[in-house]
């Protein structure tokens, strides 16, 4: 039988490795996998490329994972936000990588990676510092910059609803990267807030197939990272 | 509406009225997109009787007005994070998705802050390119790029007086000639091919008041003695 | 207010031209959008370029417009069905024009002119007549060949259900082709076997946002082309 | 399993023991795309215990068997046309999509039919080349590319008696270098660096025949004597 539920988040994560890529979904704090990422941090594995639009806030999820030292790397669109401290901090000290990448073509590179598409051309970041150095070819007498498609070792998202065959369902903008992260990652890791019997989720209404997800942990009640931080929680 | 009272008001549009005068130009049916700032204040003044459809990248077509307190949800947002809510005709999709609409050109206008604007209607908003700035450039990128009218509202001139109409960008472009007309507290003010050409001036606000504070020579439209 | 519903197939394709590029949804009859193909052959627009993944069947529906004289070119991966003879006889005696794209490069040519890439790289077809003349690139040691992006001036396409704005869900595997092709096309026509108010559609379940869609009539009971076929039937 | 009774039965495996003896190799688990023909029949020989999932490129994961006589459904149909049923758990989605879980590498395993297949893995079966034939290639060029695990059944020799493994494919190529393993009624043939290596073979059926009639070296296995 299939079935890629998984007991717990320390059990969904225990694979990974000091140096994987991990895609992180989430737009701010909407989708943010918080007890996956806690779940990472309480495993360790160090110099990871983490791949999200943002950098977290405050002292909990992502700029937690962060601030313990396990990112050596990370690729956004946005890495500043009003309570994203801890970022700004080591980049500014040189203790961190940034590759900044436009939030659409962030997202097209990981589609395409996903979808088996190693470079495509966009017009996105033409004449502009994120050009440089990048490879520009005209189409139709417009230029274009040739970017490649992103994979990752390891994909954490959030889901609404899953199954045990890993399809999922997501909660309006918290949809955000998670179906195209899910694509784009040899291991897919979801943290669904119910799982719910094979065949209750229509077929029509599934966004992300299960083909695309390799395991499923139940987080009934997951965090608000927005409220931990108001609230000055940290982690660990 | 209100000024502080400690200086007298400076003449010219205040933030609300070049929203109001930005909204003007949105044709009932449009696909919007708005920057954060004052460009999301553009959906507060479409005039009665249009029906316009704002886009958010963050994954949803039909955002509706910011929700009752107490009854935001932290997984319905926008793009720049605040909480809002989705109008009947709304519809959920992913980023590839999200940006497929903006890069292939179905979002209609999009309205965005600038740090500065040149006369070839280059966009510098994303980065003063100071050494120890954090970059972050978000979808602005590729708003520009993708979508066929850029609107630009602004201030006039920066905090310091420095003018924001420029001849040529300093700060890291956004996009080269992708602004279409901006929306200043001192006019509204095209893009033509022989560079700023203006449009309409606020009350109380004549030509050359508008080319003292602007960066490089000013053209004056048709609608203008 | 935006009301995109239209009163008639014919009103719908009203404005299709001589020699326009017309992408017609549909894998087999599942998703054919029938009525509105019928209403291009009462229209009698000519010279057209027309994508759809096979030519049609018996004398209906694709098939018809194609025997009817109005198609200069066919863009598609299979123009060859059981029941498919027009296609064959007119194309052997030279008098139809024939793009062969390999049906997952169709698909992603065809969603990738709807996102505003011009050009992208797959694997697909490297190595076989289908990639001669076209330029080969090497990502990572494997060898990928370069395919354009596919727009198109108009798209006939059959959704389940649509509302006034132009959301659309659709049926089973009659999904198929419609969605990226109503990303592709400048004008955007459906036909939907029910139409329902404004909000009736959840935002969820949306599956090709109002977007992209221009048109939409409503036919409550679409033909199956499968019984005209077996009935002998021809259009017009 | 039945045959003719005017010409005594060949030696080796029937469709349906080929179709069998595939299935055998698909692990349970496995997302796999069966292509028209004597694949499709291996969905009906997966051992006790297995679950598989099928995928039909046509935009369906989680295709089940052909329907009750009367209950088609015109609009679920799979790759080759005919109709099918969803199994629960299934989801549907668009060709874009479903493309991309192949050209993606994320269906581990397709089955296909064959003309010629050369002992450098080289795969056709979607042209004869043949001036006056109708050039349609389907989704064969996609599955080839994408899917790391090919098999391949196949009658040993086309019915004019030629053999379908040979050195170099004459055919117009579907792809180069992509298939692993070959069912045919003779044999199973594993494809190594060395080329065509002879893995099993069909009872009544010794490895000098199976030789004589492949156009190239074959071979012996480890698992032969």
């Amino acid at each position: 039988m299939i079935d890629k539920r998984i007991g717990s988040p320390a059990a969904a994560v225990a694979d990974i490795f000091d140096g994987a890529t991990v895609l992180i979904g989430g737009f701010g704090e909407a989708g943010s996998p918080i007890e996956l990422i806690h779940a990472l941090i309480d495993q360790g594995a160090g110099n990871l490329t983490v791949v999200n639009n943002n950098t977290g806030s405050g002292h909990v999820g992502l700029a937690a994972l962060i601030e313990n030292g396990q990112v050596a790397k990370m690729i956004c669109s946005y890495p500043r936000t009003t309570n994203s401290k801890v970022f700004p901090e080591l980049y500014r000290s040189g203790k961190i990588e940034l590759e900044l990448v436009p939030q659409g073509t962030l997202a097209e590179r990981i589609r395409a990676g996903g979808a088996g598409i190693p470079a495509f051309y966009t017009a996105t970041s033409v004449g502009t510092p994120l050009a440089e150095g990048k490879e520009i070819r005209a189409f139709g007498g417009r230029e274009y910059v040739m970017e490649y498609g992103l994979r990752a070792d390891f994909a954490l998202i959030k889901a609404q609803c899953a199954d045990r065959h890993g399809n999922l369902t997501y909660n309006k903008t918290a949809r955000n990267f998670a179906p195209i992260m899910a694509m784009a990652a040899k291991t897919t890791i979801v943290q669904a807030s119910s799982i719910v019997e094979l065949g209750e989720i229509d077929p029509e209404v599934v966004v992300t197939p299960g083909i695309f997800v390799n395991r499923v942990v139940l987080v009934a009640n997951p965090a608000q990272e927005s409220r931990l931080v108001a609230e000055g929680r940290t982690y660990p | 509406m209100t000024m502080t009272a400690k200086k007298e008001k400076a003449p010219g549009w205040s933030r609300e009225e070049m929203a109001a005068r930005a909204a003007l130009d949105i044709p009932g049916g449009s696909y919007v997109n708005l920057g954060i700032g004052i460009p999301e204040m553009v959906a507060r003044y479409v005039p009665e009787g249009r029906e316009v459809i704002y886009h958010t990248e963050n994954g949803l077509l039909g955002m509706g007005p910011p929700p009752a307190p107490g009854c935001e949800d932290p997984e319905l947002i926008n793009a720049g994070k605040k909480a809002v809510t989705a109008i009947p005709g709304a519809s959920f999709f992913h980023h590839a998705d999200s940006f497929a609409m903006i890069r292939g050109e179905h979002i209609d206008i999009c309205v965005l802050g600038a740090m500065q604007v040149s006369e070839k209607g280059d966009l510098a908003n994303w980065s003063t390119g100071a050494p120890d700035a954090i970059p972050a450039v978000g979808g602005a990128m590729d708003l520009v790029a993708g979508v066929p009218t850029i609107y630009v509202i602004t201030q006039h001139c920066t905090a310091e007086g420095e003018p924001k109409l420029v001849e040529s960008c300093t700060y890291p472009l956004t996009g080269q000639g992708v602004v279409s007309r901006i929306y200043s507290d001192l006019a509204v003010i095209d893009l033509t091919p022989e560079g700023f050409e203006v449009a309409e001036l606020a009350p109380g606000v004549d030509f050359d008041y508008v080319q003292q504070r602007t960066g490089c020579k000013l053209r004056k439209g048709n609608g203008l003695d």
